[in-house]
């Protein structure tokens, strides 16, 4: 472990801060702190390679492939990130006058246009920063709507698929949850959900396709039995990777989406992000959408805040800019036929590597899948798990799937290859998963073990949580 | 452009060894009707150099910035280390650390982060980010109330305009109740809190320096501290200006429960508003309530001390709708921004805030020569409001500063300024010419 | 700023263990007489952000670039990727690969410039970079008059000028003797250089497509083909506009021996001229003597291939005076971009040269249509020279292209222009529409 | 071994180039070529990972300490590579008019005053795009000079501990090369040289500080010695960090002289260069500099090329413009107090590297260094020699010494820590050294067959030459 503070020494830091040739206006010593000591003294030099050697410690999509499922850690082209530190866009102050920002608000202006004719709907916001925040404004847009029409809904449904942040958000608006359950062919169970919708059902969210990597077969369905009981249906897209260019959201028969414009619209993912999650709504919805919203008048763009049936602000400016110019480049490259290429290529991708390892690995909704598909540890000798097999990946130089999601699928491994993965690459993880299942059989102390190769050996999780150490001293 | 890599005869070999003959079969499930030959309406695709040229026009028309603007996002100079770092590949395509043996480089950045943050609010505890200043302090106010299980919340009216919006759209959907604490000058009214207070009341939020500029003293003779101490209030203690924390007096020091808002002055430029850099720092006693991740220092199998993601348990993909928030995907790389900058300035961050509080002072001082009058005399960091004078300042005209009329409607007259390290005497003086020339005024 | 690292504890720690008091007496060897004590007439220090503004106030200034300008240096569209690539600290801050066992990033990239180079000129074997165009061709003349040992040159009047200038530098200071192959029409005069070919002749150099965008055709039917046999000679072709290499038949396939001159083209910005990409490729017999840094395929001692420098015994740290050149630091880090921008570009390298050759066509007619005149009808690739029209076309008052006149008097009344995929159909038109405004005549 | 040919396959590069939309200008085939098949076929994102994980392959300065002698690896600000980056300076042709390069021809001027005033000298040439075209350029001078003067000296010493380049030049400008030899003690042999200077010398090179790491302590006499002759001598400042703002080379005597920029003003060396080799002269020379020179005249700045005396062109333009904004950037970020400090920490970084290891190593020239030192494996069991120490090295992290050089030190290792190093990683460095020493007595396998950590293991360079493959077939 090497960590910044430990290569503090006083007198190396020479940071220059430009003399101040004027008058000294002293602040009294009541209001003022001294922070120096709190921060490392290092130099320049020392940061970099600080910097350097932990990078060399860090797994990266422009490595080799990260099949990390419903993260959509695909490939984002280089001229995003130049593009997004043009100066022109960073150093654009929030604040400044619409004038000087005509660039940057056509760009919301156009990629909101963009937005509509890929999901269909009639409105969209660009301002959640991320795709948990989407669901978050989505349910407030429910909230408002039934506000609004003055029932009393307070329910809302998530199947046991979800994910976490779909029940989280819910919650997060005073909404109570009902979990419907899913079929063991991967889709929401109609007779279940016909017993829970009621007059208190203000919606029902849904990933499309699920967190299984499937599609629900029942959609437009479940559709009509929520909208026949006046309940509005969210879909959560941040799997719009499976569908790009092929099939529209509201063409599904939802009223309220959410997109991950850092997955699907390809913006690296930063270690943790930041992300945008674009709300899309069908007309009905447009007026409760949060602003400021970006207006076009006589070819001007403007910032606008005065609608009366907005749910209000629910950010500090205007949303992820850098992210959306990213979306916006990507959209442009492509056009419509290379998103539809994005799609078809993720899915055959994935059938794919699943013909690959479905005769070697369980496979427990035996369906062809979209995007990303489920399978797990089971038949493997006892005691080596999903979590030993994700570890023992890593040994062979990928990343590990995502694991233990959904939970709905014991010890689910969730494989998303992306589209931009060739076929020997596919085939090369393919051969890694069958080798580990030999080794499993064949030498299993290797498995469980794992890893080996990595810059560390198998990080001890439990202790971590147990006596919290949060912070250096 | 295509990103796609496969060619016409791995598409055949694939579909073969998938078993359909088409890459149709493949969406079989889907209602058929809705499946789309090509999306409608979108431009035609273009080549990289294509849209490098289209994007370059479009940033061409931001080239005038306004001056003297913050209001909750601050220009400073960004050291070359911190892009350097921060476009490494290994940083900016990597996700969230959820296999901590290929994910040091992150872990370790983050927890420096952490640390950081701890350490200049004096606080414990300080999680991974959050996605601005906004909504960090609705998620701060949340965390508050699930806390002390008080459902009101009393907010200065110093506090920025734009935050309070944004904490009554999440307090609406969370069926909390804010109240206004008013203004005495341009800072809190301290001695108000005391009727505003009832049982219900968890929590006061303030702002400092607030959103004029002002540096708050909850700590002052105004019984605040005995109230707080009373009645059990958290002091939410929200922080715009993130280099202030290495000028002036820790929130800590303050009696800060929780300090929240907004880090961007660390290494991220001003950006159109996004991303921003969201952070909510607090006392120990909130270590398992806080949302977001945590890094936490662990071992790994051969006992060496590593990195880790820890307290997962209070995040959405564990405990679902009893999460401590819904929040996922944060600003990672801005966090990692943080780290490197705060590593560069180093030791030097009090001058760099010494300098910031120079220049607004010179600024000050420049624009009450040139017309402007004070409203009070509260001491400031960088940025404060003055009136502009009785005939009439233009704010939007003069490309400088931040008009609050909109959110103050008595302060219609005034203008909230802000002057940082990347301000020179020179163009304080220009402005100035231009301010006595008359030909910013209405 | 400082980026040194030893404080005062470290330095008295330091000098004790080295067993000197002070810093000073390190440097007791020199002439204590010459010590300063401090460097007159530099300005002061000054910090990382104020050398930014000073710097971007400077880059300003050039703002507003010259049009349809090349001349030996071409503006393409750089893909983002490369800088991406080349700006990774493992690439940038690396020295020459001396120790290949940690040095595959660097060899192997450079390996792969010297295959992409072989294959476009159809040479065997290209060194790993020389300073620019015109050195690689002064030492491109010098290897084949070492090869020869013959020391006179003709060098073809459409050869860039400048290249020309530099030859002689170096021909002077080595004793060389260059001689000039005059024109024909725009093109070289194939049918003179039997007349200027005397026993002492070893090389004949040309440059295609030349100084005047033409394109050359040393193959035609001049006799050239068959005095080149008869005499020995070597054909140095000259490339400052590598594009041309994925669009145009190659040196080889016209009689080339060496191929040198200038790749900026491929993947470097114009960056006022430097630095820049030279190159020297030859046939095999060359390989011996090509002068600079050559990287080998070979093994490790697992068995595995790797790449290494090789021939070392050329160079200058092994052979000294008898080197085949005193070039040791090349330029490094442009050729690993190169073989990233033709990795990017790869097989549409042709289609881009296409899309040159249809711009330059289209200006060309446009500049016609506009009162230019044609001087002759030589085919050419993406530049080409027109003579002003009566009224006279003032090339520096338009910003657009070169006035050859310095260079060559008899053409006072033209003008050089270039056209690449950055100039788009629309910034043509535009320029059009100025000249036939008259704005842009004398 | 990796190469991005063997990745190719047809249909994978969707390089997207504009779409012509007018006419098509056919050329006859008799002009054109194809060369599509030339060229791999990949996507940009196999060129990244290609790249990427090449990169890993590679050792560099942000990584760790790299003391290669003679090359002054020293860590260098990134605000050099954002600078100098910038579009403003990197789009600007070399053929556009005075007027729009103002600010690159002032940075040029400017650049060269402030040489002046480092060197002591009168004019500088910035052209040279290397240390060595700088050796070229000053031995035309010295050509030029007596051509001129029109006295027939044909003769240059050089000591023979020069750097390769320094006879290498002499011999491109038809010169004939006397080798004068050094003392035991690392100067220049005094009695030799008197021996050697007569009517035919047209001058002496001579690095300051010397290849060695040491400073001639009868510098002065040298330069006595050959002004009394008419000839003139030429400082090879290659090593200039030594010396930086703590002495001028025109004090020394020296009438011409080169700096590397990439060396002491801090361009990261590029895996090879480029780098940039200033010219700079006394009073006499002035007029033989090369062109184009910049000229300030009424506060604008212009290329001029008319000197009669001039020795002409020696670059395609200007020379590496990009080299001199950094350089110029990095003598305004550290000013005379700064460039000093320079040169004394990086003299006393090397003694102090010295002091820790001289009693473990043979130390063949017994004085005080300067900026570098050389030792060597005398005392070694046999069969270690330099080059197993150095390929040992690389096992523990760090980059070799130059070795083999110079060559009047058998199995030299020159060992250049730089100033950019802190006290605990020379510290770090001694240690690996002293254990490689232990291992050669104890373990002398591991050294022997070092190294074994690299991303390849030893490379047979014999094998390299003797059937050289110097393209991918
Ligand atoms: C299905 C699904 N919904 C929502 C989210 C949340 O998105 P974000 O991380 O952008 O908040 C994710 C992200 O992993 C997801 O996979
Ligand atoms: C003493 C000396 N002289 C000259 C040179 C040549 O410099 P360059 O590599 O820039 O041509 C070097 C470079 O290693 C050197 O060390």
């Amino acid at each position: 472990m090497e960590i910044i503070f430990n290569k503090s020494k006083k007198g190396k830091n020479s940071y220059a801060v430009p003399q101040w040739k004027g008058k000294d206006y002293q602040l009294d010593g009541r209001y003022t702190g001294n922070t120096s000591l709190l921060l490392p003294d290092v130099g320049e030099s020392e940061l970099v390679r600080h910097y350097v050697n932990l990078s060399k410690k860090n797994f990266c999509v422009d490595e080799n492939m990260y099949p990390l499922g419903s993260c959509t850690m695909k490939y984002n082209p280089k001229i995003n990130e130049k593009l997004a530190s043009d100066p022109g866009f960073t150093s654009l102050h929030p604040h400044c006058d619409c004038e000087s920002s005509q660039g940057a608000l056509k760009i919301i202006y156009e990629l909101e246009e963009y937005l509509k004719k890929i999901t269909g709907m009639k409105g969209v916001t660009l301002l959640p920063a991320a795709g948990s925040h989407g669901e978050l404004t989505g349910v407030m847009l429910i909230k408002k709507h039934f506000e609004k029409t003055g029932e009393n809904r307070d329910t809302i449904i998530i199947p046991d698929s979800a994910h976490g942040t779909n029940p989280a958000s819910v919650a997060m608006c005073g909404f109570k949850l009902k979990e419907v359950k899913s079929t063991p062919e991967g889709d929401v169970d109609i007779k279940s959900l016909e017993g829970m919708i009621d007059k208190n059902t203000a919606g029902m969210m849904l990933t499309s396709p699920g967190t299984t990597g499937l599609f629900d077969r029942n959609i437009k369905k479940i559709a009509k039995m929520l909208h026949d009981n006046g309940s509005l249906f969210y879909g959560d897209g941040a799997n719009l990777n499976a569908t790009l260019g092929k099939a529209r959201f509201a063409d599904m028969g939802f009223d309220i989406m959410h997109m991950n414009l850092h997955k699907t619209f390809s913006t690296p993912h930063g270690g943790g992000g930041p992300g945008a999650g674009p709300v899309a709504v069908v007309e009905s919805m447009v007026k409760y959408l949060p602003v400021p919203r970006v207006v076009k008048k006589g070819g001007q763009y403007s910032f606008e805040t005065d609608f009366p049936d907005t749910i209000g602000r629910i950010h500090s400016f205007a949303g992820n800019f850098l992210i959306y110019l990213r979306a916006y480049v990507y959209i442009r490259l492509l056009g419509a036929s290379g998103l539809k290429d994005v799609s078809e290529t993720a899915v055959l991708n994935a059938n794919y590597l699943l013909a690959l390892l479905k005769d070697e690995y369980n496979w427990p909704i035996k369906r062809r899948c979209m995007h990303e598909f489920i399978i797990n540890d089971k038949g493997f000798p006892s005691g080596i798990t999903t979590d030993h097999i994700s570890k023992r990946i890593l040994d062979y130089g990928f990343h590990a799937p995502t694991v233990f999601f959904p939970l709905i699928v014991e010890h689910s491994m969730m494989i998303e290859p992306t589209e931009t993965e060739n076929r020997e690459t596919l085939e090369k993880f393919a051969d890694v998963m069958i080798t580990i299942k030999k080794e499993a059989f064949e030498t299993p102390a290797i498995v469980l073990d794992a890893p080996h190769n990595t810059p560390i050996r198998r990080a001890d999780v439990v202790q971590a949580a147990r006596t919290p150490v949060l912070k250096w001293e | 452009m295509k990103y796609t890599l496969l060619n016409n005869d791995d598409k055949a070999l694939m579909l073969k060894k998938i078993g359909v003959s088409k890459i149709d079969d493949l969406f079989a499930d889907l209602p058929q009707d809705i499946l789309l030959d090509k999306l409608d309406g979108l431009p035609e695709p273009v080549s990289e150099m294509e849209i490098h040229d289209i994007l370059k026009s479009e940033s061409c028309k931001n080239c005038s910035s306004r001056m003297f603007l913050g209001a909750g996002a601050y220009n400073h100079y960004i050291p070359a280390v911190v892009d350097d770092i921060a476009s490494r590949s290994e940083f900016y395509t990597a996700y969230t650390p959820y296999q901590p043996e290929v994910s040091q480089g992150t872990l370790t950045a983050v927890f420096e982060f952490q640390t950081y943050m701890c350490r200049l609010t004096g606080m414990d505890v300080t999680n991974a980010s959050m996605y601005d200043g906004a909504t960090s302090l609705a998620e701060a106010v949340m965390m508050s109330a699930r806390s002390s299980r008080k459902d009101k919340v009393l907010v200065s009216r110093a506090v920025n305009p734009i935050y309070r919006e944004v904490l009554s759209t999440y307090a609406w959907a969370a069926g909390l109740k804010v109240a206004e604490i008013p203004l005495k000058g341009l800072t809190t009214d301290f001695s108000a809190v005391k009727k505003l207070c009832d049982d219900e009341t968890g929590a006061v939020v303030i702002q400092s320096p607030n959103f004029f500029g002002c540096i708050e003293e909850p700590d002052a003779e105004s019984g605040f501290t005995a109230l707080k101490e009373e009645k059990k209030l958290d002091l939410i203690y929200t922080v715009t200006e993130a280099l202030s924390l290495g000028f002036l007096k820790s929130p800590a020091e303050r009696g800060a429960d929780i300090v929240c808002g907004e880090a961007q002055s660390f290494g991220s430029p001003v950006s159109f508003g996004g991303p921003m850099l969201g952070f909510i720092s607090a006392k120990e006693r909130f270590t398992r309530k806080i949302p977001g991740r945590l890094i936490g220092l662990t071992v790994d199998s051969d006992g060496n001390k590593v990195f880790a993601l820890t307290l997962q348990a209070r995040e959405q993909h564990i405990r679902r709708e009893k999460a401590t928030s819904n929040i996922c995907s944060n600003e990672g790389i801005l966090a990692v921004k943080a780290a490197v900058y705060l590593g560069a300035a180093g030791p030097q961050l009090g001058k760099l805030g010494k300098l910031n509080h120079n220049t607004a002072s010179y600024l000050r001082e420049s624009l009450l020569s040139a017309g402007f009058s004070s409203i009070s005399d509260e001491p400031f960091f960088n940025e404060f409001m003055l009136r502009n004078g009785k005939s009439g300042f233009d704010s939007a005209a003069a490309g400088a500063g931040f008009d609050p009329g909109k959110y103050y409607p008595e302060f219609r007259d005034c203008t909230l300024f802000c002057a940082t390290e990347t301000d020179t005497m020179q163009s304080i003086d220009n402005f100035i010419e231009k301010i006595k020339s008359g030909s910013v005024w209405k």
